[in-house]
């Protein structure tokens, strides 16, 4: 078996289980359905760990796989590069460690394989949009993932979380239907829908007016869907409305993929970036990033103030790729990885909370340390991970960051950062004040801890979380070094995967 | 509903179903194919229930059944996909072409028709489904 | 050049009526109009005068075929837009069911 | 076409608004029959009538409640605003498309057209590409379908949460 082929497997494997849970799972026991999704989470965790592997002994650092086995611009083709792998890695981790939590959680709620189904499908929708080499299919998956969240944040089928859904599925059906026009008009404009061949095409075609106007149309869809500021209305509804462990999949992976891989791979792969562009995600993003977290301070909802924290990360993320020189980029993907697994820490605890008490008022709860020490100690690590405390990952990606602000002069974006990143030390500090301090509210007196599914993923998030800024040292460095580097090369993206297709 | 319409749309359902089989056979030699062919199933289905009331459309398809059969459909291509394997690719078209113009041509092509028919029919008229029976599940309340 | 601007003046009403509008229905309505006229000036850019469907027929000239291309990506998207409008609608029912209202000025309890 | 669809979001009745969508959506059945996409003219009637019923059914047993617009102009007037910048920034960009019924024939398009018959053995080209050139990009399109069904199986649900937990809850 050649060893290209476990690249379209990152789709198989999660629509496969899919399908089989929603057939059998209403026949089988329970048992069934957490064996299945135990077993391809952890499949994909160790595909994608062994992809990372794999590229790393390949000497282009690409792979593309023909589906079908149509040569590129004709068929479709899956392009498996550094950036593709460290982000399925990212998706896959979490999504792991969230399948157990879910395990526990998901008591809460009826029709567990419903749950389930369309958690793989927005797994599915996660890693197809990843791994793909063509546009239009980057837009169906990213429709499929879009869906399946939908779906999900209304599971509860609370009139508060139907409302959420609606209005989140409204502003994402837009955003989607300015992105298919972007499509549209590149069609037109090179008549080919394979990246690598558009690539090649706009290369050839300069000084057009139509590739300013395409970008902002992608900005404007990407942004909506990565909740940038100007578009972000949705979020902090939508986020606190689905089932927790569906929090921390949506804030924690699922922006940062449909938004912020998505954008950065078209922007700077196919059609190019150019300061103009680049000026106005840096803006973008540094307003989300102090809006964000000002909005964030003012909420008592434990979710709601988790989701406004979201926005601002997703700020610095921008603010970081969009600053487009090397080590903006490179700490942009460095703090996407950290807050991947801080976010879905924090929402996974909320979960807990919500879980154990019943409750996700931060003025109700108190004093919950003494019943729950799993639950408070991990979410103290998050806090002053998300919050940019040395010895943590978040300090190093946020120095990073505004390292490389500084080196492009811009000194004013840089001391924004540093002013939303003390904000958020406030508001972090402020929910660990509200709810593991303090005297405990005698309503909890008899309060359990969580099941051991839901503490192990918790443990082992913040594990990463203490972890995560050892990525940094020489000899993990090309998990991220690799992964900038493609957004670097820019259009010589096209004739990578030419070369890597014959 | 009165009588006329009734016999009408007996005749028709047949008619329908006929017509949408015959679109997905023929969907790589002449306009149409899985997917419109599918929805001329759903929609004959979905006379049925206009017509006759849901019991009527229920006895011919469980809803059960029929999201189960949606699930076998979508499996299926799944499958054809990774039947693909087999020949060295994801999606590898395998079997014989077959001359064109003729019925059994094409490979794969006919097959991922009729099962996406399959699923499209059927998964449609689940939609349509749950949607009458949360209607009639309210006015019971 | 005339076609293709008529065709995103639908888009833009389709968009007026999406954002202007306080009624969930009327929302999926012009949800439903962008899609449609985003799938036309698609389809507008593969066509090609006096061209023919792309069907082979043993008398066909290859030449004159419109592009297929976008035919096929077209009827994806015609299957995606029915999938998220029916999501919509039965979001739209639910929320009907629990308020008794479609009207999203009376609905609104969520604030931002 | 355009009359329809603002016929559609004018309408103060939510039913004749409907219909007024199924004329634009007829309309485009027609368009794509004149564009020579017959493939898609099927399709389009044929969704278009499962859609009108669905609209129909959700919109007919309701009273109609009548639409109370908080008409503020300046809301109208950005989107209208909006409107005529994107139509103007859209004009120029428009021009340097290729010019209507003469799209560029790319290389892509060349070789669907020449060899697909040949390679695939399907007369229909569009049943070509979409089963077996972009066979992947139909099971994203399987995909999404049902995952749309699955949704709306799990958002028509009866109740939601478990029972037990019902109070604690509702009691946020």
């Amino acid at each position: 078996m050649l060893r290209t082929n476990i690249i379209p497997l990152f789709v198989i494997i999660p629509l496969l289980s899919a399908f089989l849970i929603s057939l059998l799972g209403k026949y089988l026991k329970r048992q069934f359905i957490y064996t299945v999704s135990n077993i391809s989470c952890f499949l994909l965790l160790c595909f994608s760990l062994y992809g990372l592997n794999m590229l790393r002994n390949t000497g282009s650092n690409i792979l593309v796989y023909k589906i079908g086995g149509w040569a590129p611009p004709f068929g479709i083709c899956l392009v498996f590069d550094g950036l593709a792998s460290f982000m399925l890695v990212v998706v896959n981790l979490i999504a792991f460690f969230v399948n157990i939590y879910s395990l526990g959680y998901i008591e809460k709620y009826t029709d567990k394989p419903k749950y389930f189904t369309l958690f793989f499908l927005m797994l599915t929708g996660m890693n197809g949009l990843i791994i793909t080499g063509d546009l239009f299919n980057l837009y169906i998956f990213l429709e499929v993932a879009s869906l399946a969240s939908y779906a999900l944040v209304a599971f509860g089928t609370d009139s508060e979380d139907l409302e959420a859904s609606f209005k989140y599925a409204i502003m994402g059906s837009l955003a989607s239907l300015f992105i298919f026009l972007g499509i549209a008009i590149l069609y037109g404009f090179t008549s080919t829908l394979n990246m690598a061949d558009m690539a090649r095409i706009i290369t050839e075609k300069t000084g057009s007016r139509l590739i300013p106007f395409v970008s902002v149309l992608f900005i404007v869809g990407f942004g909506t869907k990565a909740a940038l500021m100007p578009f972000h209305a949705w979020l902090p509804d939508a986020h606190p409305a689905a089932p927790a462990s569906i929090s921390a999949l949506l804030s924690g992976v699922l922006i940062k993929t449909l938004g912020i891989y998505a954008l950065s791979r078209i922007l700077f792969n196919v059609i190019g970036i150019t300061s103009g562009i680049s000026a106005i995600l840096v803006f973008l993003g540094s307003l989300s990033m102090l809006v964000g977290v000002l909005l964030a301070f003012s909420q008592t909802d434990l979710k709601r103030l988790l989701a406004y924290s979201s926005i601002s990360q997703v700020g610095y993320i921008i603010l970081g790729i969009g600053l487009a020189t090397p080590l903006g980029i490179f700490g942009g993907l460095f703090h996407l990885f950290n807050h991947s697994a801080i976010k879905s820490l924090l929402f996974l605890n909320a979960g807990a909370i919500d879980y154990a008490a019943g409750t996700r008022d931060l003025r109700q709860m108190s004093g919950l340390k003494e019943k729950m020490p799993v639950t408070a100690n991990t979410s103290l690590v998050a806090s002053l991970s998300v919050a940019g405390i040395p010895p943590f990952a978040g300090f190093f990606s946020k120095l990073v960051i505004i390292l490389a602000c500084i080196q492009k002069g811009y000194f004013g974006y840089a001391f924004i950062a540093v002013v939303s990143s003390i904000i958020t030390l406030a508001t972090f500090m402020k929910m660990q004040k509200f709810a593991f301090l303090g005297k405990l509210n005698e309503k909890y007196n008899n309060l359990q801890e969580v099941p051991r599914a839901m503490k192990f993923s918790m443990v082992a998030l913040a594990v990463i979380c203490v972890c995560g800024g050892l990525i940094l040292l020489p000899g993990l460095n090309f998990f991220l070094s690799d992964a900038a580097n493609v957004l670097l090369e820019g259009s010589r993206y096209a004739m990578k995967v030419f070369e890597a297709a014959k | 509903m009165t009588l006329l319409v009734k016999t009408a749309s007996r005749l028709v359902v047949v008619l329908g179903l006929i017509f949408g089989i015959h679109i997905i056979l023929h969907g790589h030699l002449a306009p149409g194919g899985g997917f419109a062919g599918g929805v001329i199933i759903a929609l004959s289905f979905v006379l049925l229930i206009l017509a006759f009331g849901k019991d009527a459309a229920l006895s011919k398809l469980s809803l059960k059944l029929a999201s189960n059969l949606e699930n076998v459909g979508a499996l299926l291509f799944l499958i054809i996909g990774l039947l693909g394997f087999w020949g060295g690719a994801f999606f590898l078209n395998i079997l014989v072409k077959g001359s064109p113009f003729r019925l059994f041509s094409a490979g794969t092509i006919p097959l991922n028709n009729i099962v996406i028919g399959l699923k499209v029919g059927v998964g449609l008229f689940v939609i349509f489904l749950t949607l009458v029976i949360l209607e009639k599940s309210k006015k019971e309340e | 050049m005339s076609t293709y601007l008529l065709c995103l003046v639908l888009f833009c009403v389709g968009l007026y009526g999406l954002l202007r509008k306080r009624n969930l229905v009327k929302m999926i309505v012009g949800l439903a109009i962008m899609g449609y006229s985003l799938n036309l000036f698609f389809v507008l850019l593969g066509y090609r005068l006096h061209g023919r469907a792309p069907i082979d027929a043993p008398d066909q000239v290859i030449e004159n075929m419109v592009d297929p291309l976008p035919q096929a990506v077209v009827l994806t998207s015609i299957v995606i837009g029915l999938g998220i409008m029916a999501l919509l609608i039965s979001l739209a029912i639910r929320i009907y069911e629990k308020h008794g209202t479609l009207d999203i000025t009376k609905i609104n309890k969520l604030k931002g | 076409m355009i009359f329809a669809a603002i016929l559609a979001i004018e309408v103060k009745d939510l039913l004749s608004s409907v219909i007024a969508m199924g004329a634009v959506g007829f309309a485009l059945c027609l368009a794509f029959l004149i564009l020579k996409a017959p493939d898609l003219a099927i399709t389009q009637l044929v969704v278009e009538l499962l859609c009108l019923i669905i609209l129909i059914k959700a919109t007919i047993k309701k009273d109609l409640p009548l639409v109370i617009e908080g008409r503020w102009l300046f809301n109208t007037v950005s989107t209208l605003l909006f409107a005529i910048v994107f139509l103007f920034f859209s004009y120029i960009i428009l021009k340097e498309l290729p010019a209507f019924g003469d799209p560029i024939m790319g290389l892509v398009k060349k070789y669907l057209l020449e060899e697909g018959v040949s390679k695939t053995g399907a007369v229909n080209i569009v049943s070509a590409v979409i089963l077996d050139f972009r066979a992947y990009d139909t099971l994203g399109e399987v995909a999404v379908l049902f995952t749309s069904i699955i949704g709306i199986m799990a958002i028509l649900r009866r109740r939601g949460r478990k029972e037990i937990l019902e109070e604690d809850t509702n009691g946020k």
